[in-house]
């Protein structure tokens, strides 16, 4: 096991590292050195994630924690720099690790024309996937929220990283933001946790669960079940993370960022935090069906309003963006259902063709410098075969075509939600499974936008070149996952050697056969899903190649509709309403009132009146003797009569 | 009353003795002096000033030099009076208190005599 | 009788003589260097001698030596001796080198002592007077400054005036208590007779001369144009020891007969106490020169000081005498930096000239920084110590309002101070360098300079002797 | 305070009171006359002098009055230091004068704020 432990160490501490170098002595070393510092860190980093994976599995032994060091001693409250080594976190490492290396590569090809020194670049990546990897790897709720702000403030650095475009420091802020009010929910919820056991280590905590089963807090009158609202508070944190509903919008806005930023948020980092902590917190999260039950109508809610909006956006990263977030709101379906196992399923193949498309997007807007409406593209195929050609891939595994890797973990999470019944599961396949249409719809309409049909804009499809082989190859590369990833992992992840698979570092509850049942779904609802998401493309295909008149005429008979996906159900006009413009008259009023007039005002005003007394004494002092001994013969009779009166 | 205004009686006589004494200086020397006015012997005598002129004019900053030098001997020459008389009850440290006192007015003195202060010139 | 009491005293004023003699029996040359020497080395005799002298009353009660007086001589001694170092250079860069100036000192030095270890309202009146009339001549002893004389002549005046009304409230004291000497009047008053009223007006007289002598509000008014006119050797030492004095005057007459009305005279000094504190903090800000400033800075830190009295307590008058200690050394650090202020040869006396310093003179900027901080109380550095040995003392004593207005005022101070320290550092030199400066300059400033940085290092027997003293006092 | 056998004759006849009244007045008269003054510098320390011998009119009445010595024995130092402080500032004066010209009161008022 030491093998294994320092080889995960090393997976893990390799970006630290990267970032260091390249962020404190980039200016030193320039940028070429700075690229394979961090590129190569990367690879080491992915080939030890992928051995201790490997390894771990061969010796299949329980969870090991790799100590690292104390950091916090005070009192009772205890926490660790330690990496928790189990097939959660390991298979977590190897996917992100293993993204993460593909895309710092594309972007040495992507990043190559900016203008400016990039080596700061690459060490935002590199801290932004250590963060990521601290967050899986941790052993216990302090350093998860260590990695969790960490992921936090990268994602912020790199959204903003052309910070000279006031969107993108626009886009970076409100990223921020909503992520910190999903984090003080987190927040609580950790606080909760640490009240109720006393500790802050998972292994703790998941030991004594049960003990706590009944524990309630008192609130208005009511008595709340303490894992009810510990559950609730984990998943709004989760919620700010993944980009759900309500905490959805810094997501598309984060697009600002340099496309292999987009890349490693959607794919490997950030994004699947949320599903993480669900799935890390399973001991718990099936011990509060209330907040599960939430969970499944978030993330069923989630996944169709992003589809919707996804139909009908101009921009491809955009398009791509609102994708992420329905396939999210699936993976959260699958996690309410208990059916962590799935939700990892479809978190790993996703990881794949989500970065696959982001990738191949950013070899489109390379190729066309900078130009992302896709109404201005069309007819690239010729342009641009590879791109085409593994953008293909990626979107036959995100409209779940079966065999790609989409399909296979998309139709378990379907035929979970089925099987899981009742009312709430009624609900998610309904919406689930018209997702599945509209997946593949506005996917084949973003392909057929594209690379078919006639170009648009000439000069624009004149100039378009294929991409070096530094950015094809990771395209390449995840091509091959996202066409068989999900066929080769699913035995691991949801089939028949699940058990030794996860080997106990995810828990189902006795009472949850989701897994077992999976393989009942009748024939014919199993293939609904399948049916639908072929309809969807012949769909596209109609609107896009056949007749291009029709979305547009659509949009005119049922304009209030098209408006209303179009400006994003007016999600950002309501926060604007809600939260913004209130919180902004609140903030001038403050700042006036409170702050200008109070705050300001006692020391303006104790100042003036000290410059006030200062000038009068002064004026006072006229220089004159009369004056100087009037003076003190006023200060004796005071004196005088002081002493005489007080006696 | 009648004590204290007893009391009184020497300094009448005094006065009244004074009075006589001057009286008769003055009228003396109207009556036996050879009178023969002019303006200028009839005029006042101050120290080189108009009598009749503006009282603010400046005069010459030596006379003050000397004032303030008359003003520090003279009075301290008052604690003689008293040491004389109390000499002796005082004994031998009293007669060498003032000595040493004199001693200190005689440092004083060679100061201002060496600084010149006692020349007019 | 044991006149050996008197001994220092005896041994001072015969030197001074002596110097007297000495200069003006010189022929040749100006003996100004060597008067002061020889005034240094008297001072260094003397305090000697304050040391090793015995404690007791003598002169038929006029005159005690005691842990108390001892104390304040010291400090007296050390503050004029430090002045005397501050003259050497700038009166002869002035062209005021006399020999007088130095016995003039000396004379004025004296008066402290004997003030410091008066029994005997006589005494004290004398005392006071001997050191007050040789600061009179100080103050206009640049002969062809008009400032200088106006300087000595509103001193002159104001001072007398408070004199006279101190002689006039020891008269009133005399009649109604029938006796001048300190342990006769302790008598009377302890002695359960109602208080006549002439005696608390007698009081209150001595107390207003006193305060006068301070710079305490509103009998301060002398202070910034005295300081601000006088040749800047002499405002150095009128800062210095004759504060130091007239407080041991006032912590003896307060403590030893008027003891038994603490609770009527503390009032009093509350009151003179806060008007001071706020009138030093206040007015300091708006000046220009530094003379002035510092003139308004030690009338605050006289306030400050006066806490310590009103609370009268053992601690209370430890702190007070701490504070002046700390004081005096800062004081003397303050105006060796602000003597060095000379640009071609001529005194400079405004605060905008300091631009810059930082860079022409960072040596002299950082001293001056330093003594400015500990002035404003900043820790570790000395002020910050007597500043926090009043305060304690106050609110032990409950002078809540006291203490209050002190950390106010303590703020406001901080502000003028920094401005001189932000001006310095902060601002662009509008001028060259200032002139080389002097040896006896760079020596003073930096011996106080190295005291006010470690001042914590001597802080426990500095207290210790301060304890002592409040003791003697009380005892 | 008002009878003692061992008083002063003259004490006796007429009380103390007089005594402290007429340098009460005294001390009135000086204090008034420093800053009631417009005009002349000597006149301010003319009222100086005043303010010191209506001190010493009440030092030497209460000595006659408590028949004890000291008193008295302070008015003669009093005196020397009224002297001395004279001279002193007969001398400042004159150094003042040379410098500015004048000695009008209100002339002395270089230095304020």
């Amino acid at each position: 096991m030491i093998t294994v432990a320092s080889l995960f160490s090393v997976a893990v501490f390799a970006p630290l590292l990267g970032a260091l170098v390249t962020g404190l002595l980039g200016r030193v070393i320039g940028d070429p050195i700075s690229r394979i510092v961090s590129v190569g860190l990367m690879v080491v980093s992915a080939g030890c994630a992928v051995a201790a994976l490997w390894f771990g599995l061969a010796a299949s032994a329980q969870a090991v924690a790799v100590p690292v060091s104390t950091w916090v001693q005070a009192g009772g409250f205890h926490a660790a720099w330690t990496l928790r080594f189990d097939t959660l976190s390991a298979s977590m490492v190897t996917m992100v690790s293993c993204v993460s290396m593909l895309i710092h590569l594309y972007s040495v090809g992507y990043m190559s024309h900016e203008k400016n020194p990039v080596h700061r670049f690459f060490a935002y990546l590199s801290l932004f996937t250590f963060a990521m990897l601290m967050l899986v790897t941790s052993d216990n709720l302090i350093q998860l929220f260590f990695g969790w702000e960490g992921v936090g403030l990268a994602s912020y650095l790199l959204i903003g990283y052309w910070y000279d475009r006031p969107s993108a420091v626009a886009a970076a802020i409100k990223a921020f933001i909503v992520n910190r009010i999903a984090d003080l929910f987190f927040m609580v919820g950790i606080a909760l946790l640490f009240l109720l056991f006393g500790t802050v280590s998972y292994d703790n905590i998941f030991a004594t669960v049960p003990e706590h089963v009944g524990a309630s807090y008192r609130l208005f009158g009511t008595s709340f079940p303490a894992f009810e609202v510990i559950g609730v508070l984990l998943f709004i944190g989760a919620m700010g993370k993944s980009a759900q509903l309500f905490f959805h919008t810094w997501l598309p806005d984060a697009m600002e960022g340099p496309t292999p930023v987009s890349a490693l948020i959607h794919a490997a980092t950030m994004v699947t935090a949320g599903v993480f902590l669900l799935a890390r917190m399973s001991p718990l999260m099936e011990f509060a069906p209330v907040a599960k039950g939430l969970v499944v109508v978030i993330g069923a809610s989630t996944c169709f309003f992003a589809a919707t909006v996804g139909l009908v956006q101009p921009d491809i990263k955009r398009t791509i963006a609102y994708s992420t977030c329905s396939q999210l709101g699936y993976m959260f379906v699958a996690a309410g259902f208990g059916f962590y196992q799935g939700a990892m399923f479809h978190l790993t193949t996703h990881a794949f063709f989500k970065a696959l498309l982001f990738l191949s997007a950013g070899s489109v807007i390379h190729a066309l410098h900078d130009e992302q409406d896709m109404f201005r593209m069309g007819g690239l195929a010729r342009k641009l075969p590879v791109t085409c050609a593994v953008m293909w891939i990626g979107s036959l595994a995100l409209g779940a075509i079966p065999p790609f890797a989409g399909w296979w973990s998309k139709d378990a999470i379907i035929d979970g939600a089925w099987m899981a019944g009742g009312g709430l599961g009624g609900f998610a396949w309904t919406l689930c499974t018209a997702v599945a249409f509209l997946t593949a719809l506005y996917s084949w309409r973003l392909l057929f936008l594209v690379f078919h049909g006639r170009p648009r804009v000439p000069e624009l499809h004149d100039h378009a070149h294929e991409s070096g082989p530094v950015i094809l190859l990771p395209l390449l590369v995840l091509a091959v996952g996202a066409a068989f990833g999900g066929w080769l992992l699913r035995p691991w992840y949801i089939g028949e050697h699940q058990a030794a698979f996860w080997n106990g570092s995810i828990f189902n509850a006795p009472d949850n056969h989701v897994l077992a049942t999976l393989e009942h779904t009748q024939g014919l609802i199993a293939l609904v899903p399948t049916i639908l998401s072929f309809l969807g493309v012949a769909v596209a295909f109609v609107c896009y190649m056949l007749k291009p008149e029709i979305p547009a005429q659509l949009a005119r008979s049922m304009r209030p509709l098209y408006l209303f996906l179009l400006n994003k159900w007016y999600f950002d006009e309501l926060y604007d309403r809600l939260f913004v413009r209130p919180y902004r008259a609140l903030a001038r009023l403050l700042w006036h009132v409170g702050d200008e007039t109070v705050i300001d005002g006692v020391p303006r005003g104790l100042a003036r009146l000290t410059v006030g007394g200062s000038s009068g004494i002064v004026r006072i002092q006229t220089g004159s003797i009369a004056v100087y001994a009037f003076t003190m013969l006023i200060g004796l009779v005071v004196l005088l009569s002081t002493f005489l009166l007080v006696r | 009353m009648h004590t204290l205004l007893t009391d009184y009686f020497p300094i009448l006589v005094f006065i009244v003795i004074a009075a006589g004494v001057s009286g008769a200086m003055l009228g003396g020397s109207l009556l036996a002096g050879w009178q023969k006015p002019y303006p200028e012997k009839v005029s006042a005598y101050e120290c080189g000033f108009e009598a009749f002129d503006d009282a603010r004019r400046r005069f010459d900053v030596r006379f003050y030099l000397v004032s303030i030098l008359f003003i520090i001997f003279d009075l301290e020459v008052a604690f003689l009076f008293p040491w004389a008389i109390s000499l002796g009850h005082i004994g031998m440290f009293g007669f060498l208190s003032m000595l040493a006192f004199l001693g200190v007015l005689t440092v004083g003195f060679v100061y201002e005599w060496c600084k010149g202060a006692l020349d007019w010139e | 009788m044991n006149w050996t009491l008197a001994l220092p005293e005896i041994v001072l004023s015969c030197s001074g003589l002596f110097i007297l003699l000495f200069g003006v029996l010189q022929k040749r040359s100006e003996p100004s260097f060597a008067c002061t020497m020889l005034t240094l080395v008297a001072f260094l005799v003397t305090g000697i001698l304050v040391v090793v002298a015995p404690d007791g009353a003598g002169y038929h009660g006029q005159f005690v030596n005691d842990g108390f007086s001892r104390f304040m001589k010291i400090l007296s001694l050390g503050a004029a001796g430090l002045a005397a170092i501050l003259s050497l250079d700038y009166n002869r860069q002035e062209k005021t080198a006399r020999f007088e100036f130095p016995v003039l000192l000396l004379f004025s030095t004296l008066g402290t002592l004997v003030m410091a270890s008066s029994a005997n309202l006589m005494t004290l009146y004398v005392g006071l007077e001997l050191q007050s009339l040789a600061i009179y001549i100080l103050c206009a002893f640049a002969r062809d400054e008009l400032t200088s004389a106006e300087a000595g002549l509103k001193y002159f005046v104001l001072g007398s005036l408070a004199s006279g009304l101190l002689l006039y409230g020891i008269s009133l004291v005399y009649g109604f208590a029938g006796t001048m000497e300190y342990a006769g009047l302790r008598q009377v008053l302890t002695g359960g007779a109602p208080l006549a009223a002439g005696l608390v007006i007698g009081l209150v007289f001595v107390i207003v001369g006193l305060a006068f002598k301070l710079s305490m509000a509103p009998f301060h008014m002398w202070t910034p144009d005295v300081y601000q006119g006088s040749p800047t050797s002499v405002t150095a030492f009128l800062a210095g020891a004759p504060k130091a004095a007239a407080f041991a005057l006032l912590l003896r007459v307060l403590a030893q007969p008027f003891g038994h009305l603490a609770g009527q005279w503390q009032l009093l000094i509350e009151i003179v106490a806060i008007a001071t504190m706020f009138l030093g903090s206040l007015a300091a800000i708006g000046q220009r020169d530094i003379k002035r400033l510092m003139a308004y800075s030690s009338i605050g830190h006289m306030g400050y000081a006066a806490m310590g009295i009103a609370s009268a307590t053992d601690a209370g008058i430890r702190g007070t005498l701490v504070y002046l200690a700390t004081y005096l050394i800062m004081n003397a650090g303050t105006f060796g930096c602000i003597l060095a202020m000379r640009r071609r040869g001529r005194a400079l006396t405004r605060i905008e000239d300091l631009a810059g310093l930082g860079r022409t003179d960072p040596t002299l900027a950082v001293l001056m920084a330093v003594f400015m901080f500990s002035m404003a109380g900043v820790p570790p550095l000395a002020g910050f110590f007597g500043k926090l040995m009043v305060f304690a003392a106050a609110v032990q004593a409950g002078l809540w309002v006291l203490a209050a207005v002190g950390v106010v005022t303590s703020v406001i101070g901080l502000f003028y101070y920094w401005r001189i320290v932000k001006v310095m550092f902060l601002d662009a030199p509008v001028a060259g360098a200032f002139d080389h400066r002097a040896p006896s300059l760079s020596f003073v400033s930096a011996v106080t300079g190295v005291a006010t940085v470690l001042f914590l290092l001597v802080l426990g027997p500095v207290t210790g002797a301060a304890q002592a003293a409040a003791a003697a006092l009380f005892g | 305070m008002a009878t003692n056998t061992l008083m002063a004759p003259g004490l006796q006849a007429v009380g103390l009171g007089p005594y402290l009244t007429v340098g009460a007045i005294l001390l009135v008269l000086g204090v008034f006359g420093i800053f009631l003054n417009r005009k002349n510098i000597i006149i301010i320390m003319m009222s100086i002098e005043l303010i010191l011998l209506s001190a010493n009119l009440n030092l030497v009445a209460f000595s006659g009055a408590l028949n004890e010595l000291s008193g008295q024995v302070f008015t003669l130092f009093t005196l020397t230091v009224a002297a001395a402080e004279a001279a002193i500032g007969l001398a400042i004066v004159t150094v003042y004068f040379r410098n500015r010209g004048s000695i009008q009161v209100e002339d002395v008022t270089l230095m304020k704020g």
